[in-house]
């Protein structure tokens, strides 16, 4: 290829004390490709994106923009180099409604609002505030912002993990095209699926370091997860179910029994069992009514209508609490809502241990060593930063939040999206331990924005569209296809076109200029 | 319409409580009248800006402990320097005082930025060293000040075509009050700095992310409430005459009001009319508690009841808003 | 008989003894006097333009009169100027204003602090060092108390200053910089406090040092220890918050039409010290150990008021 | 990542993170810098009844910032403690008068709990700002206090013998006069220390100061708490209170009020922070012993007051700069 790169870093360093999150990273993005960086959680894809646009400094690195050496000391001087990012948490002002966020940033409106048309969002007000607005709205404002300003880079950090599927797809679109308008995205998702169908080429990084660059061709999925692991063993299926797991006699009666349940408008009418060793599936788009059937049966949110049974028993909620003594835990899919993010792992487990009244006394310090040390054990949590859980990558945070649970021993287990934005390594260990809770007679309820691992995990799935429940099937129903066309509130049996996901393998990977 | 209720129904509630106590001092002592209300405006003048000063810092996400004794400083340093001075060389203490607010306010900023503690305690040390500087201007409330800026805040403003008796309830204090705070505020509000002092209040990473220099615009903040502090003295040396080292209420009475007009502590919300309103609100009640001769002691309890009271009131709408 | 006129009060400092005490006697007086029908008092802690607020509260109130203890001198005036415009007659207390219609009854503060020192540096042996422990920094008050007590030094060339320090008015902020100053071993002959006194005799009697003459106010607490603690000498020097029983007298009587020959009158500090056997007698006579330790023991002023020691210690005024 | 350990590290930054590990070193070096500037401003001042003062007044102020400790690591903050202190002193002085000294105490902490017991409805359950809810309650119990002051004119006041010598006696053990003061303070301080560090209640408090809706998806109701929280801290204001009216001597109606501001910056330079979530009680202890020798210094060295009070204000922040720069190396 003769054309030169439009960015290039090499040599990128960055150390946070004694942890280098980064040592010697490189990056080159030619105009036109959509590049995806990979790697497993903690290689450092995020600080490189970071550095990339200003938002932290390297301790050491040398940065080419098209071909001249450039300092991006702020955001405000990445911008004007013509290097945009959508991080991976939402980056909109909280307190300002949308027309000032976009003033704020010199946004043109009328571009912006074409690509959020454009992306799928149909009504949105321009004045309302930025903190009303759903978590996957805004990723996808943050996109259309970026976009607005026509950027020569664009960088998405794991931009499709909280999206649904319909909203997924339309970035997974809008972001090809640009590629074929010669411009450039450095793409960061962990969901293969969207890298075979969207990229070029692909960046590989391992411990801080870039272990490889590989074209995207058919089968290359092996060399990069070769690559991002090193010799960490991968894809053993941990998730099929044992035949004689399967054969355990159906219990009397459901560990929780859900009936008419209602939560404002936003969920109406739902009823389904949980029986204890089992592992139920949610599918749903985004903002279907999931959100609000977790909150209610962790006692989050008080419902509206129905009722919620354990193990035969009305239970009335009024906070977590109750849901906790009932047995029920509730994981979010937001690790920030789940962690004292500057205590350490052992207090951030031990949390739970503390609540009750009658428990605030003198702490038993070496019951409670032996209990989280246990837990961290089987989840395998990498404790290095053990001082303040936010040194932590985002996957061994995320196990910080279910280990808290194993080790309380809870007998329900809500997990709301658990793999959001999670390597493929540790998504096994994920799916291996749900399967596990569920051998040893616990239930877990599991919703998923990834169709793939309701195969993989669940023993029924429940759909729910619209607020309402739309169907309940086994799980040797449940073929990508036709959960999609569940998600999308269509019967089971109709035919429909539901985009590209459906069929990844379809579209042919985009073209290099 | 829903929509400017949503987001301003706490002022509009603060106004309609306002009228109320209007009426309510009416019937308490029926001859309040024109000039009783000039009463009130001028009392309400300091407090105004010191409410200004506070609301700026706390939108920006901050507090700003040191507003009182700015304005004792302030307020010192103007009477000193017009005591026995000429009516014009006022025309040149005001603005230089006014620049010495903003200058002490952009020192607050820096130090909150460059130091990084944080800004309830740089404020803190900010207090005693400012108080301090205010004992070294003047040891003993002294001082003196121009006759014509005395003249400024009294009377009223004739306005040509208008009935005296409306002229009446237009006081040349309230319009002060109005010009200075509208000057900075309305201009600041529409600019792009507004907007970042409200971003960086809001959540300091993503105004960062965003492209807003965090510590300019945080200096500034600090600088503007410097500024409104340093009115806040000006307004003290106006009403009284004179300069006082050692200073009001001013603080308490800012946090309170600012919480009252409806801007969050945590910063991000609110507006400077909020307050301002509060400001009046407080200084009414205080009216007519001494209109309803009422012992002193009981007043204090009253005054902290209704703070109390007020913000639980607030926090029990915004909890069952949320729900 | 029910009284007649309604008479406004403003006092800026909340808390402190001295003041409560002066409240206390303006509350006893209006109803000793039978001519008040209420009082309406605004009494907290604030500056000279707070005053001015709770001044033209009382001009909207339509009160008759205002008895007042400026916060300022200065700052007030405008606010008085007002008051009078209003036909309502205007009483300063305990200190001076700068309104020329006011009338003004106060305490000599100058002469307060120029008789103790001058006592003070007199048992001293006209030599030596001195204590000085003022009150509270930029206080009118405290500036006057400078002038009497810079004027005595005057007259005693060997007297000299060994540490100054501001109390604030504050009982353990004194305390603590007395012990300071008692561990610095710094040697010393005589204390001169601004009223904060009986704080300060503790301080010496508690770390055993010697103890040299103090003067101090004729508070409750202070008076007693003249004449209980063991080879204490010292001095009280009156200051009574009774003063402001003497301003509504004055207020009432301008009411009723019997102005006074002069716009100021001024009430002279007294001495009371137990170095001689007819100081021991008064302290004797004035010493009260039922009252507030930090209440001024002088609760009446002869020919100013005429309330009851129950009435000013009940502190009642007319209605309640 | 472990290759750190094998390069040499230079000596500066040893030392830095030798402090930064053992954050109550910097602090205990700059306590011992003070102590050894006032003794060359004032030779002989350091003997021991100079010793024994400097902890009697620092006590009070250290509890008072325990106070401010345990409130700040939840984000908050208890400006009532001064009306608090001041009020069970000024009642315990008026009500021993006639009244069974059991009794008396029971009445003085009365204010106490109700007060903590308000704050903590209201910053627990109505989630008003703790600023505003503990200036509220202080404004409200400072006029009760007023009003109260009126009925017992007439009865007086009287320091009891047992506060007086815990505020101010000494006992000479080994030849060391130690305040008896102290009698009640480490037990106390041993108190919070064990409690913030091995307790399910201290624990709470550094989680909910951290993220209160985490604590929250873990079972922990916020306002239990917080009533805790404000009524622990309210009381121990009530007992401080006590300790001050033995110390000073004289029952006044806004005898603790001046600790409250300096409370607050004896737990800011003791390294806990003002938004929650970290800190501990020792550095606290050792702030409050800072600030109480560096009031001393100030009162000896001659200068305008106004200079002292800028001196106070610079040297507060200097402190807690330096402070932050070090321990920020971990
Ligand atoms: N602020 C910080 N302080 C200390 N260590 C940090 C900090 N931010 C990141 N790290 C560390 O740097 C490493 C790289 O983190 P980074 O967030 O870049 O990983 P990532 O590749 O984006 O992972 P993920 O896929 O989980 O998002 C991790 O080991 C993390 O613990
Ligand atoms: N401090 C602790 N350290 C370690 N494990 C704990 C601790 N407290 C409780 N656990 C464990 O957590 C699980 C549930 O805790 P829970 O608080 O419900 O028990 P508990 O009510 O404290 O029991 P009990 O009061 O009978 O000891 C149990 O397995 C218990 O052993
Ligand atoms: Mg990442
Ligand atoms: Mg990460």
């Amino acid at each position: 290829m003769t054309t030169s790169p439009l960015l290039d870093a090499t040599g990128v360093a960055k150390n946070y004390g004694a942890v280098a999150a980064l040592r010697n990273a490189s990056l080159s993005v030619l105009p036109g490709e959509v590049h995806a960086l990979m790697g497993a959680n903690g290689a450092g894809k995020s600080t490189l994106v970071k550095i990339l646009t200003g938002a932290i400094q390297a301790n050491a690195g040398r940065f080419l923009i098209r071909g001249e050496a450039r300092d991006i000391r702020s955001p405000a001087a990445a911008r004007r180099a013509g290097l945009l990012p959508v991080y991976q948490e939402p980056s909109l002002i909280p307190d300002l409604d949308v027309l000032s966020n976009l003033r704020l940033t010199g946004t043109p409106v009328e571009p912006f609002r074409a690509w959020v048309r454009e992306l799928g969002i149909a009504d949105l007000d321009l004045r309302d505030t930025a903190r009303d607005i759903p978590l996957a709205v805004l990723r996808v404002l943050d996109l259309a912002r970026a976009l607005a300003v026509e950027p020569d880079v664009l960088l998405l950090d794991e931009m499709t993990a909280a999206l649904p599927a319909n909203l997924a797809e339309k970035v997974l679109e809008v972001v090809r095209r640009q590629g074929d308008a010669g411009r450039a995205v450095i793409f960061i998702s962990h969901r293969f699926v969207e890298i075979s169908a969207l990229c070029d080429r692909a960046t590989v990084l391992r411990d801080g370091e870039t272990v490889g660059v590989v074209d995207i061709v058919p089968g290359v999925e092996e060399k990069i997860v070769e690559l991002m692991l090193g010799t960490r063993i991968v894809k053993t299926h941990v998730a099929a179910r044992g035949a004689a797991e399967k054969a355990a006699p159906a219990p009397a009666r459901p560990r929780i029994a859900v009936k008419n349940l209602r939560v404002g408008t936003k969920l109406n009418d739902v009823s389904f069992d949980l029986r204890d060793g089992e592992v139920a599936g949610v599918v749903a788009l985004e903002g279907q009514g999931q959100d609000e059937l977790f909150a209610a049966l962790a006692g989050s949110i008080r419902p509206s209508g129905g009722t919620i049974e354990v193990d035969g028993q009305q239970a009335k909620f009024a906070h977590p609490i109750d849901a906790i003594r009932a047995g029920i835990a509730y994981v979010p899919g937001d690790r920030s809502e789940a962690l004292a993010m500057q205590r350490s792992v052992r207090e951030n487990i031990a949390l739970p241990f503390s609540a009750a009244l009658r428990n605030w006394g003198p702490i038993n310090m070496r019951k409670e060593r032996d209990t989280v040390l246990g837990a961290i054990k089987r989840l395998q949590i990498d404790t290095r930063a053990q001082g303040e859980v936010q040194r932590l990558s985002g996957g061994n945070q995320q196990k910080v939040t279910i280990a808290r649970w194993i080790a309380a021993d809870a007998r329900t287990i809500l997990c709301f999206d658990p793999t959001r934005g999670i390597d493929v390594g540790t998504k096994q260990e994920i799916y291996k331990l749900l399967r596990e809770l569920a051998g040893h007679g616990k239930s877990v309820l599991f919703y998923t924005s990834e169709l793939e691992e309701v195969q993989r995990v669940c023993d029924r799935v429940i759909v729910i569209f619209g607020g309402r429940l739309v169907d309940i099937f086994p799980v040797e129903e449940a073929d990508e296809p036709a959960l999609m066309r569940a998600a999308y509130g269509l019967p089971r049996g109709a035919k429909a076109d539901v985009g590209i996901l459906a069929a990844p393998n379809a579209s042919e990977p985009g073209a290099t200029p | 319409m829903s929509h400017f209720l949503r987001r301003h129904g706490w002022v509009v509630g603060l106004f309609a409580l306002l009228i109320v106590l209007f009426i309510a001092t009416r019937i308490i002592q029926p001859g309040y009248d024109s000039g009783d209300f000039g009463s009130l405006a001028r009392a309400v003048l300091p407090y105004a800006f010191a409410v200004a000063a506070q609301t700026v810092v706390v939108i920006a996400g901050g507090i700003d402990l040191s507003v009182a004794a700015m304005m004792a400083l302030t307020s010192v340093t103007a009477a000193s320097m017009m005591a026995g001075a000429s009516e014009e060389y006022a025309l040149f203490v005001v603005p230089f005082v006014l620049a010495m607010g903003f200058v002490l306010g952009a020192l607050n900023g820096l130090l909150i930025v460059v130091t990084r503690v944080p800004d309830i305690v740089v404020t803190l040390a900010m207090l005693f060293v400012l108080q301090g500087a205010a004992l070294l201007v003047l040891d003993a409330p002294g001082g003196g000040a121009a006759e014509w800026l005395k003249a400024l805040i009294s009377g009223t403003v004739p306005i040509p075509g208008l009935p005296d008796a409306i002229d009446a309830w237009l006081p040349k204090v309230l319009l002060v009050l109005i010009v200075c705070v509208c000057v900075i505020w309305i201009p600041l509000r529409r600019s792009r700095l507004g907007l970042s002092i409200y971003a960086i209040g809001s959540s300091e990473l993503a105004a960062f992310r965003s492209g807003v220099p965090v510590k300019r615009t945080r200096i500034i903040a600090y600088a503007l409430s410097g500024l409104f502090a340093a009115f806040g003295g000006l307004a003290l040396t106006m009403s009284t005459g004179i300069g006082a080292p050692i200073p009001g209420p001013y603080l308490l009475a800012s946090v309170a009001a600012v919480v009252l007009g409806g801007v969050a502590l945590g910063g991000g919300k609110g507006g400077l009319l909020g307050p301002i309103v509060a400001v009046f609100v407080l200084r009414l009640v205080r009216t007519d508690l001494t209109l309803l001769a009422i012992d002193p002691n009981v007043t204090a309890i009253i005054e902290g009841l209704i703070m109390v009271a007020v913000v639980m009131f607030g926090a029990f709408i915004t909890m069952r808003g949320r729900q | 008989a029910a009284g007649k006129y309604t008479i406004g009060i403003s006092n800026t400092v909340q808390g402190n003894g001295w003041r409560e005490e002066m409240v206390c006697a303006m509350k006893a007086q209006a109803l000793a006097s039978g001519e008040v029908a209420k009082l309406n008092i605004a009494h907290r802690n604030t500056d000279a333009a707070g005053q001015l607020e709770d001044i033209r509260n009382l001009i909207s109130a339509k009160v008759n009169a205002i008895v007042v203890n400026p916060a300022d001198p200065a700052g007030i005036k405008a606010g008085l100027e007002e008051a009078t415009k209003a036909g309502i007659v205007v009483v300063a207390v305990d200190q001076a204003v700068t309104e020329p219609s006011a009338y003004i009854i106060s305490n000599n503060q100058e002469e307060y602090a120029y008789l103790g020192a001058k006592w003070l540096f007199q048992q001293m042996g006209g030599k030596g060092e001195v204590f000085y422990m003022r009150g509270a920094a930029g206080a009118s008050a405290d500036s006057d108390r400078d002038k009497g007590f810079k004027k005595a030094l005057a007259e005693f060339p060997n007297v000299k200053v060994a540490q100054e320090v501001f109390t604030g008015w504050q009982q353990d902020q004194a305390k603590q910089q007395m012990l300071s100053f008692l561990a610095t071993g710094t040697p010393f002959n005589g204390v001169w406090t601004s009223g904060i006194d009986n704080v300060i005799v503790d301080a010496l009697v508690e770390s055993q040092a010697p103890l040299v003459p103090v003067v101090g106010a004729d508070n409750a607490g202070f008076v007693g220890q003249l004449s209980s603690v063991k080879g204490l000498v010292g001095a009280a020097v009156t200051n009574p918050g009774s003063i402001g029983g003497a301003g509504v007298t004055l207020a009432l009587q301008i009411l009723d039409g019997k102005k006074p020959a002069q716009q100021t009158v001024l009430v002279q500090p007294q001495l009371w010290e137990n170095a001689t056997e007819e100081g021991k007698a008064k302290l004797k006579a004035a010493a009260d150990p039922s009252l507030s330790p930090e209440w001024p023991v002088s609760i009446s002023i002869p020919d100013w008021t005429t309330y009851t020691k129950d009435q000013i210690v009940a502190c009642k005024g007319p209605g309640e | 990542m472990s290759t750190s350990a094998i390069t040499p590290v230079p000596f500066g930054r040893r030392v830095k993170r030798f402090m930064a590990d053992r954050p109550l070193v910097p602090l205990i070096i700059l306590l011992v810098i003070l102590v050894v500037i006032l003794q060359i401003l004032r030779p002989g001042i350091v003997n021991e009844r100079w010793i024994a003062n400097t902890i009697k007044f620092a006590i009070p102020l250290a509890i008072l910032a325990g106070c401010q400790t345990m409130t700040m690591l939840t984000g908050g903050i208890d400006l009532s403690v001064g009306t608090v202190a001041t009020m069970s002193a000024f009642i315990m002085a008026t009500q021993i008068v006639n009244q069974d000294p059991a009794i008396a105490f029971l009445l003085a902490m009365m204010p106490a709990v109700l007060i903590g017991l308000v704050n903590g409805i209201g910053v627990g359950v109505f989630r008003v700002h703790p600023l505003i809810m503990t200036l509220g309650t202080s404004l409200i119990g400072t006029g009760c206090l007023q009003v109260y002051q009126r009925t017992v004119i007439a009865s007086g006041a009287k320091i009891p013998d047992f506060l007086a010598w815990l505020g101010t006696g000494v006992t000479p053990i080994v030849g060391f006069a130690f305040p008896n003061a102290l009698l009640l303070f480490v037990p106390l301080a041993a108190l919070i220390v064990f409690t913030l560090a091995r307790t399910g209640f201290g624990r709470l408090l550094y989680a909910v100061g951290d993220n209160e809706r985490a604590t929250r998806l873990s079972g922990v109701q916020y306002w239990q708490v917080i009533t805790a929280l404000y009524v622990t801290s309210s009381v121990l204001a009530g007992i401080t209170g006590l300790l001050y009216i033995g110390l000073i001597k004289a029952p006044s109606l806004s005898l603790a009020e001046p600790l409250v501001l300096p409370s607050v910056a004896a737990a800011v330079i003791g390294g806990t922070s003002i938004f929650g979530g970290r800190g501990g009680y020792t550095g606290t202890i050792i702030g409050a012993l800072i600030l109480t020798v560096l009031t001393t210094l100030l009162t000896i060295l001659q200068m305008p007051e106004g200079a002292r009070r800028i001196l106070f204000g610079l040297i507060v922040l200097f402190v807690t700069a330096a402070y932050l720069r070090i321990v920020e190396e971990r």
